[in-house]
């Protein structure tokens, strides 16, 4: 099943977990043998602690939640110090997400990770739709990507993944200017920005007022994104929003996608990850593929 | 170890608005501290996609049954309390952490408001068995949101207010005079948030060490989203994880 | 519960039909009574006759569907000829959803539409994310709305409002140029662009790939973009998207709309648009609202 | 008139994949014509978000009855097909147009596949009480997916085909030997495509007057949304409400 996404980064399958929905995968350890999945993708990170938005940060939505976490954490040192050593040793890929709110605190953190050699690429979060100079400035406009995408190209040598925001017109085109500034790879979507209102107390049910909104409800517009971005750049494509099963998986790599990450998902099952996985290669026999890399884009 | 556990709704008693579940399961269950929780997936339905943290209300480990008493707020919690015998019903646990065991002769004051006192009853069955007989306070609206109350009574001395003073004495849990007539070592609350501000309020006043079980909402229940922070001099953290239960020294109260 | 939207366009309560959901009213008078409507907004309509796209053209998904009807209609000129005749004198606004793929036909079906006497608005379309040279080319960019309002503007001389895409990075910023150049209202959103995929035949499925997403699952975000654009605009936003009864209707309502409209939700229950007219009323005597129109923006 | 009736499930019989649904109204049914269909709401789950269109195998007036025969193919039908006795069932009817009623005297085939039998018990039972006993020619892949066939057999002379030879002749419905030995007037066919098409070839070539009822994919059920149209003569036209029924020379097959 393996899944070779270049620079380095080889997975063992196509499953990884979406950053934020799996800790630091010790969450998930009683759940799920971590040697089973392609990758985890740890928490946003981000040069500076975080303390995130106030309480209360989720509100439940038809199929779907939303969350205003707003990238809490406590640093790249932090992680360096206390949980890189936890978790350097599991064994699957082990990427980080990388979050900032200014070119220069992208550049530091990756030049930080650069030198972690259990951490064979970054996430380069520049979507996250719930802090207020959060990255999705650099995300939603083609120069805020080129901008922030050759910079940190400049000092990680590694795996270079970009996540994109779907808050925009045309994705695709900022795919194109990721990948034109040197990403090695893709993956969308983050979270769409929404919104809920507790119609009782006349109040936002999120403390920042919007949020990020996943799950299965977001699965039409990721998979649409994917395809769309697939057609577009030469780079692997990195799918997710709203996968919740392997047939859902399977659509995400027929629509263009070399591997798939699962979120939300993981919170209403948290074994689904390596069910996913096991789903992908019953897929994969009854329909006769040898390897799994041939679902990429095998729609007919 | 947490599981994912499939269980057998084999009894079920209807007290209006609450119902209480008894679930058993094919095999053994884990070790499960009073104050811990579990996370259950109510259906496929839209509105109930993320799982319902529910305290442990009792467990019988010889016969892999747990008790839940679930009180109707939305439609996940009134969907599991029309559950019927023989329903599958699929559960992640046990989350979090429980309250911390008093030592022996201490005197410990069990404090629950509404369906709060739902963990106590679990936590005051295994004070006895460790040969601490709690004092019990607990509080509701009215007469019958005092649920189960002839078996909480056989856990300990009981004490009861009501809002309407339909039963126990009229008020709320922080005006009974058992406050006046006797003094704790430890404290502890699981209810609605006011009342348990009003009772940590209380017992700072006293100097007496007191624990909350806090209810904040939940996504994952294991410490992966940070949904469900608290504002602790720690700075936030995750209820479902350092918590439910905490002592209200470490909160922002 | 009135309603006044501007420039003639009042309603009997906040409460109308969809575009494309509600045909043209007739469909659906075994179950509402028209009368207690707000107003209805009739299928898609434009200058020529348009076959619309292939079979299939819907999918089910999570809390939602998709649909790439792709404005199936017999033009502006037939429906003056035969279905005006028969619907204006339906006890309620009749609202026709004007859509085009050129600037040209949106003019000259505007004009037509302007010399119909019952006709108190026009909803101009220019979000339709399911034709190829679809009006969504006008409706994702500042300059392509601009171009579409102030020229159909100059035609149309009743109350003309706007239906906005939420494909879009900035929603805010195409709902003030659409009032910039004259709209009296705007509304939104249409649906967003997603796919749907059959894993099992490996096929997409809608005929035309892609399609436009709709129902509950789309709720958050449109309330989201309807809070954004009432911040941003003067003129009455009216809200929709995933309305499924009265509590959602307020929602819309608190987040800064005037108006609301029900579209995917009328095929679940053909009779929802009366219910969620005597449910807003019951929750303004609830939260002791006297005016309708006193929920708008009422966020604590 | 449409109305949106809740339906009592009151008598229901499980034929493995499919199962017959006799549900009962409070009130009295309106008019309702074989070859018309109703709009069932599952329940809410996410996968079961819009009605699911079904057709009406039979009606009772007298009692307020209607009967549904449904195979599970998803998770829409598999939920119908699960119901209890007691669960209320909310539907809207009586939608689409029915079949053409032949003239006294006129030889009519009904042919079925598969589910597609179901209308056609409703019709066989009208053409009899309008003195007309039509000829079936039903299909399936095997035996069992004969359903209720003692019933339809009561209707008019009923022959079989089946694909595996496990009842009636083997193979096709297209392929039975009725077709040599007898000829029809007019010829009304449910079932899957491919078969109607196959059905509507034969037909076509013994310029046999036919009509097929189709089942494209809907959400409104109403002719508002034009998601399940038919590309036909007149261009693109609403399967749920110029239909099901069509004469096959309208469609562009
Ligand atoms: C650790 C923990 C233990 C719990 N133990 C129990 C228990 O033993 N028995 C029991 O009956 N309940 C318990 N609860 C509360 C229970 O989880 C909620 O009542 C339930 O999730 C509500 O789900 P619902 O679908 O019924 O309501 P929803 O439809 O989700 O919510 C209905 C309304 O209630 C509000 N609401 C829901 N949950 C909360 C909350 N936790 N805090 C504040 N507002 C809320 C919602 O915002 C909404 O306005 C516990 C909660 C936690 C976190
Ligand atoms: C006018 C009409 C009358 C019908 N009468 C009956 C009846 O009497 N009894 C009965 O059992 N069924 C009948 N059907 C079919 C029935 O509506 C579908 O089987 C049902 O909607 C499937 O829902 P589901 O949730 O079980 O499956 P889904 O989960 O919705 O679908 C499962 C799979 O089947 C495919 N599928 C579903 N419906 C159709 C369809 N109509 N055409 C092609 N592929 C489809 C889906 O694309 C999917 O791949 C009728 C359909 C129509 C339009
Ligand atoms: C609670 C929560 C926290 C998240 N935190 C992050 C984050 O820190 N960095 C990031 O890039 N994405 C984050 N995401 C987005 C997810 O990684 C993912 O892109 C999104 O949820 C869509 O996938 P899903 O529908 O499978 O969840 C978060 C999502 C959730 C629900
Ligand atoms: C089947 C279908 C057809 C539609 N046709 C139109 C149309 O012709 N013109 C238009 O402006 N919007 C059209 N829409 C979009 C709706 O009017 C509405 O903007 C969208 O569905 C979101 O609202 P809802 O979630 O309440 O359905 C259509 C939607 C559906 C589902
Ligand atoms: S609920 Fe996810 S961290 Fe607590
Ligand atoms: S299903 Fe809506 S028009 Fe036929």
């Amino acid at each position: 099943m393996t899944i070779d996404l270049g620079r380095g980064l080889v997975l063992r399958n196509p499953v990884m977990t979406a950053s934020g929905t799996f800790g630091y995968g010790e969450e998930y350890t009683d759940f799920v043998d971590l040697a089973q999945l392609g990758g985890i993708i740890v928490k946003g990170t981000t040069l500076h602690p975080r303390e995130g938005n106030p309480y209360p940060r989720m509100a439940e939505t038809p199929s779907g939640m939303l969350n205003c976490v707003g990238l809490q954490n406590k640093g790249v040192q932090y992680f360096i110090d206390t949980i890189y050593p936890r978790i350097k040793d599991f064994d699957t890929n082990v990427l980080l997400n990388l979050s900032g709110s200014c070119l220069e605190d992208y550049v530091k953190g990756a030049e930080m990770v650069d030198a972690l050699d259990k951490i064979p690429a970054i996430e380069l979060n520049v979507s996250c739709p719930n802090v207020k100079q959060g990255g999705m400035a650099f995300g939603v406009t083609t120069t805020g990507i080129s901008q922030v995408v050759s910079e940190v190209r400049k000092v990680y040598h590694k795996h270079l993944m970009v996540k994109l925001s779907p808050n925009v017109t045309n994705i695709a085109e900022i795919a194109l200017a990721a990948e034109a500034d040197g990403a090695d790879s893709v993956s969308l979507i983050n979270t769409l920005m929404g919104m809920a209102i507790d119609a009782e107390q006349r109040k936002p049910k999120l403390s920042v007022i919007t949020g990020g909104l996943s799950g299965a409800c977001v699965k039409p517009v990721a998979l649409r994104m994917v395809w769309q971005v697939a057609k577009a750049v030469k780079i692997p494509v990195v799918g997710l929003g709203g996968i919740s099963n392997a047939i859902d998986a399977v659509e995400f790599m027929l629509a263009g996608a070399s591997a798939i990450e699962i979120g939300t998902a993981n919170f209403i099952d948290p074994a689904v990850s390596a069910k996913v996985v096991w789903g992908i290669n019953e897929y994969c026999e009854r329909h006769g593929f040898a390897q799994v890399a041939e679902l990429t884009g095998a729609l007919l | 170890m947490k599981q994912i556990v499939d269980f057998k709704l084999v009894g079920k008693q209807d007290f209006g608005r609450s119902a209480l579940l008894r679930l058993h399961a094919e095999c053994a269950l884990p070790d499960m501290a009073p104050g811990q929780f579990v996370q259950v997936r109510v259906d496929g339905s839209p509105s109930t996609y993320l799982r319902r943290p529910i305290s442990i209300h009792d467990v019988d480990f010889q016969n892999h049954e747990i008790t839940l008493l679930v009180q109707q707020i939305g439609e996940g919690t009134r969907h599991l309390a029309s559950a019927e015998t023989g329903d599958i019903i699929n559960v992640v646990l046990p989350l979090g952490n429980g309250f911390s065991m008093p030592e022996k002769g201490e005197r410990c004051l069990l404090v629950g408001g509404g369906i709060g006192i739902a963990p106590l009853f679990y936590f005051a069955k295994v004070l006895n068995e460790k040969g601490i007989r709690p004092t019990l306070l607990l509080g509701g609206k009215t007469e019958s949101d005092l649920l189960r109350l002839a078996d909480y009574q056989k856990l300990g001395e009981t004490f009861v207010t009501t809002e309407d003073g339909s039963l126990g004495e009229k008020g709320f849990v922080t005006m009974h005079s058992v406050w006046q007539k006797q003094s704790f070592d430890k404290i502890y609350v699981c209810g609605p948030k006011p009342m348990m501000k009003a009772v940590a309020k209380l017992a700072s006043e006293k100097s007496v060490w007191c624990e909350v079980s806090l209810e904040n909402l939940m996504a994952c229940g294991l410490g992966a989203c940070l949904c469900c922070v608290e504002d602790t001099v720690d700075g936030h953290v995750c209820v479902c994880k350092e918590g439910p239960v905490f002592n209200t020294r470490r909160l922002k109260w």
